[in-house]
């Protein structure tokens, strides 16, 4: 197996890993956090996939940049509405009754 | 052909991406006129790109001037003219709305970055309609998803937090399940540009590209708030400010309807066919399941946002119908036409009653028709395009529907569509009915900007006499490369 | 040989500590293995020889978003215990 | 959210997991081979380093956007916190401070030979800037840079500059054929420029979602 496969594989458990946490777990931080998780997962087989035959491809990994700048965007605008809105509520969830962290 | 510096539909990108970036830079609560402005300008632009397309047929500008694979590709033809078309005339009007809207002083603190957000958000709207790579689409979804949930969240309140904050979970995930489709198509294949793809997808499929059309198409389908991802859509378009819940309601949520259908048409031909009736079926609930929830919602803007959501059935009732004589897509782009149009009408002439009572609910309407009959007419005539009844362009969309039912032989989509035609004239003919009748004593009406009520009655105006300009609409849908 | 030994060490790093961010019970905890999750998405980047990416994700991925949720989460702590001395919500 | 709604997500999750293992074990070989074109034209893009070519030059188009949807992201970030007043500073302990007067100088420095290496080797204007705002934040939690309250005029200049000056360089090229079609013999100095503004102005935003944001009061 390339190293490039291997990577990729890893990806996808990690986006599967991810997306799950989104939907699954209650508090916005932890949304957050497995938000990027799943983000780093497709970042991972975007690259991994293309250069499974082990050749460098400057292409997706320029795509790769622009996902991350593109994540950290998302990523701090997510966190300033949980800020506002537990400054507002005094809670980390959006349904009530799942308010432990 | 126009000169390469003037070519349209660069500047449809470049406009309004400019003007997001000058208002922002003129300072908070500033730009409207300059928006104004560029829009009507943008509109000019839309036509002349429209006029050109007819005279000299499809074509396509690198971006760059490499041309795919190796560059961006943007792809001018009927479809995405039409939509391009779509987006500046209602956007023009909702913006000399949103400058009355926000002159308000009890709205004047949601405007401080409103014009730079919109800027952002239209801009994101034509790069999507105009761009054949699926990357650079990913990059266009998530502008137009975070500038959407950054103008839910100008209205600053308690709610507004919830469904902004519900509104960006939804969007980030399904752009993620997107970018992870694209990803796999790029392993596969070794490109990302549509046309480049098509002859290859044909050629070969292994299971990586089944799974990645699932994702993308499933992500997509969560951002266009199709039955059952559609609980996001009432909170964040019910209670937005009313410019920014027709901007969202009329056009953003066709924007992901719209790359749905350029991949189901395209790349994805061969596999669309074997989740056709599953799409058609979730139409069917979607129309029946949100006309129900409009006709019990309580607060007036709730009952639109639901609305949305049962009219945006209609849009995927069209992939079983899909055939090579073109029928169901006509009716799937006049069905988005005619919503934009009357929906946006619908949102600016909520927002003017709400203004008018100073409350938010169905039952708070008694006596508006005395006050604001122009407005009251406005949602009337926007409710017939809504109810597709004729002239109007809903009229049109959904007889071509019944059209394409018929000539397969699929029967049962033709009792949803007379169903949830009903269903609207119920939720229609409940705010009429409440409108006219005798105000309470006590009820006090506050005074609202003319430009508010002619707006909502130009755009409604526009959905009812489209139909009768459906022929030129399809006759640009026409032209393919 | 070697390489492909350190390749599968990091890969089971990176799910063990994208697993322990996401089920770990206490959230300071869950953002510091993020933290550590992302230098060995770093360490993985450069596995890919991709060096830029290596460069932007320890700087931007680890680093600015770390600060980031470090410090929404010592607000949402500062609230919370505000709350909870006054005995309702501020 | 309920046990019988967690589990079967959690059951989706593995199952997708599971179906895409597979899929890219049996995976054929790409058709196109992008690496092969992309240096075949590297010579005209005005750089020699392939990603920052792809970057600026061949999807060029892409990174335009992403400037757009970072700026974005702080217009929400200021429309949230709009009229809440930045508290105070926190004193820091005097070493860190000693440390962050110390590293200033040096972070200056790397952001701009990270900038120059981009055009030859790994760097360019994103590492730099996020160099420029790791500074800041430094900065801010040492104690000697306050949070920023609403932007002022030169602020947003900042802010905007390096986006404004993509786009104008993006539009002024449509005359050559198309956007953003630079040409061969001027490209390098053109995406310099680009790659000098997007420093500045990213540095100054990714430091933004930071600083306009930390130290609020409701």
């Amino acid at each position: 197996m390339s190293t490039g496969l291997l990577y990729a594989l890893a990806g996808v458990v990690l986006f599967a890993l991810g997306a799950a946490g989104v939907i699954v777990l209650a508090h916005l931080l932890r949304k957050i956090l497995a938000f990027n998780v799943m983000g780093s997962g497709a970042f991972l087989v975007l690259v991994g996939l293309a250069q499974r035959t082990g050749v460098p491809d400057p292409v997706p990994q320029a795509m790769v940049l622009t996902g991350i700048v593109v994540a950290v965007a998302a990523t701090a605008l997510a966190l300033g509405l949980a800020r506002a809105w537990h400054a507002r509520t005094g809670r980390g969830t959006l349904t009530e009754g799942e308010d432990r962290d | 052909m126009t000169e390469a510096w003037l070519d349209p539909a660069a500047w449809l990108i470049v406009l309004p991406l400019l003007w997001a970036g000058l208002a922002f830079l003129a300072g908070p609560g500033r730009g409207a006129r300059l928006a104004i402005v560029a829009l009507a300008l943008q509109l000019a632009l839309a036509l002349k790109l429209a006029a050109d397309l007819t005279a000299t047929g499809a074509r396509v500008h690198a971006v760059g001037g490499w041309g795919a694979p190796l560059g961006i590709d943007l792809m001018i033809d009927g479809l995405s003219t039409v939509l391009l078309l779509l987006t500046q005339v209602v956007a023009v009007a909702l913006a000399v709305y949103a400058q009355g809207y926000f002159a308000d002083a009890h709205h004047r603190r949601e405007a401080t970055w409103f014009w730079p957000l919109a800027g952002f958000l239209l801009a994101a709207m034509n790069a999507l309609f105009l761009s054949a790579d699926l990357f650079n689409l990913y990059v266009t979804l998530e502008l137009l998803g975070l500038a959407a949930v950054g103008l839910v969240a100008v209205g600053g309140g308690t709610a507004q937090l919830a469904a902004a904050m519900r509104y960006l979970l939804v969007s980030l995930t399904a752009s993620g399940a997107y970018l992870l489709g694209v990803a796999l198509v790029y392993g596969a294949y070794g490109t990302v540009s549509i046309a480049t793809l098509g002859p290859l997808v044909a050629a070969q499929l292994p299971l990586a590209v089944w799974l990645a059309a699932g994702l993308m198409l499933v992500g997509l389908m969560a951002k266009t708030a199709l039955f059952p991802f559609h609980f996001w859509l009432p909170p964040a378009h019910g209670s937005a400010p009313a410019p920014v819940s027709a901007l969202l309601s009329a056009l953003v949520v066709k924007a992901s309807f719209y790359l749905v259908l350029r991949l189901w048409l395209g790349p994805f031909a061969s596999l669309g066919s074997t989740a056709a009736g599953l799409a058609g079926a979730l139409g069917a609930a979607a129309i029946l399941w949100g006309s129900w929830q409009a006709l019990r919602a309580q607060r007036l803007k709730q009952l639109v946002a639901w609305s949305t959501v049962a009219q945006l059935g209609y849009l995927f009732l069209i992939f079983p119908l899909l055939t090579a004589d073109g029928l169901a897509l006509q009716a799937g782009v006049l069905q988005t036409v005619a919503h934009g149009l009357a929906k946006a009408a619908l949102f600016a002439a909520a927002g003017v009653l709400m203004l008018a009572t100073g409350r938010d609910t169905v039952e708070g309407l008694a006596g508006v028709a005395g006050r604001v009959p122009l407005t009251l007419f406005a949602f009337g005539l926007a409710g017939i395009t809504i109810m597709g009844l004729p002239p109007s362009a809903g009229f049109l969309a959904k007889w071509l529907l019944i059209d394409a039912a018929l000539e397969s032989g699929q029967w049962g989509w033709i009792l949803v569509i007379i169903a949830g035609g009903l269903l609207a004239a119920g939720y229609i003919f409940r705010v009429l009915r409440q409108a006219f009748l005798l105000a309470p004593e006590e009820s006090r009406f506050h005074p609202v900007p003319r430009r508010l009520e002619w707006m909502a009655f130009v755009l409604a105006a526009a959905s009812v006499l489209l139909g009768l300009r459906g022929a030129e609409l399809v006759a640009l849908l026409g032209i393919t490369p | 040989m070697m390489t492909l030994a350190f390749d599968w060490l990091l890969v089971v790093a990176l799910l063990w500590s994208a697993w322990r961010c996401l089920a770990s019970a206490d959230l300071n905890r869950a953002v510091v293995m993020f933290i550590v999750f992302g230098l060995l998405m770093a360490l993985a980047w450069a596995r890919l020889d991709a060096p830029d990416i290596a460069l932007a994700e320890a700087a931007i991925g680890a680093g600015l978003t770390g600060a980031l949720l470090l410090d929404a989460l010592g607000a949402l702590r500062a609230r919370r215990e505000g709350r909870d001395v006054h005995g309702e919500a501020p | 959210m309920n046990r019988l709604a967690r589990g079967v997500t959690v059951g989706v999750g593995v199952a997708l997991a599971v179906a895409l293992v597979v899929a890219l074990l049996e995976l054929p070989a790409a058709a196109i081979h992008l690496p092969g074109t992309v240096a075949q034209h590297l010579a005209q893009s005005g750089v020699e380093h392939p990603v920052t070519a792809v970057l600026l030059n061949f999807r060029g188009w892409d990174t335009l956007l992403e400037v757009a949807v970072l700026l974005l992201a702080l217009l929400t970030l200021l429309t949230l916190s709009g009229g809440q007043a930045a508290v105070a500073a926190v004193e820091a302990d005097p070493l860190l401070q000693g440390l962050a007067r110390k590293a200033l100088p040096l972070i200056i420095l790397m952001a701009g030979y990270l900038l120059w290496a981009g055009a030859h080797r790994p760097g360019g204007a994103f590492q730099a800037g996020a160099v420029l705002a790791a500074g800041a934040v430094l900065l801010q939690l040492a104690g000697l840079l306050p949070a920023w309250a609403a932007p002022g005029r030169l602020l947003r200049l900042g802010l905007t500059l390096g986006f404004l000056v993509f786009l104008a360089v993006a539009a002024a090229l449509l005359g050559q054929g198309a956007l953003l079609q630079y040409p061969p013999a001027s490209a390098g100095g053109l995406i310099l420029l680009i790659e000098a503004g997007l420093t500045l102005s990213l540095g100054l935003i990714l430091a933004g979602l930071f600083l306009f944001v930390t130290g609020r009061r409701a």
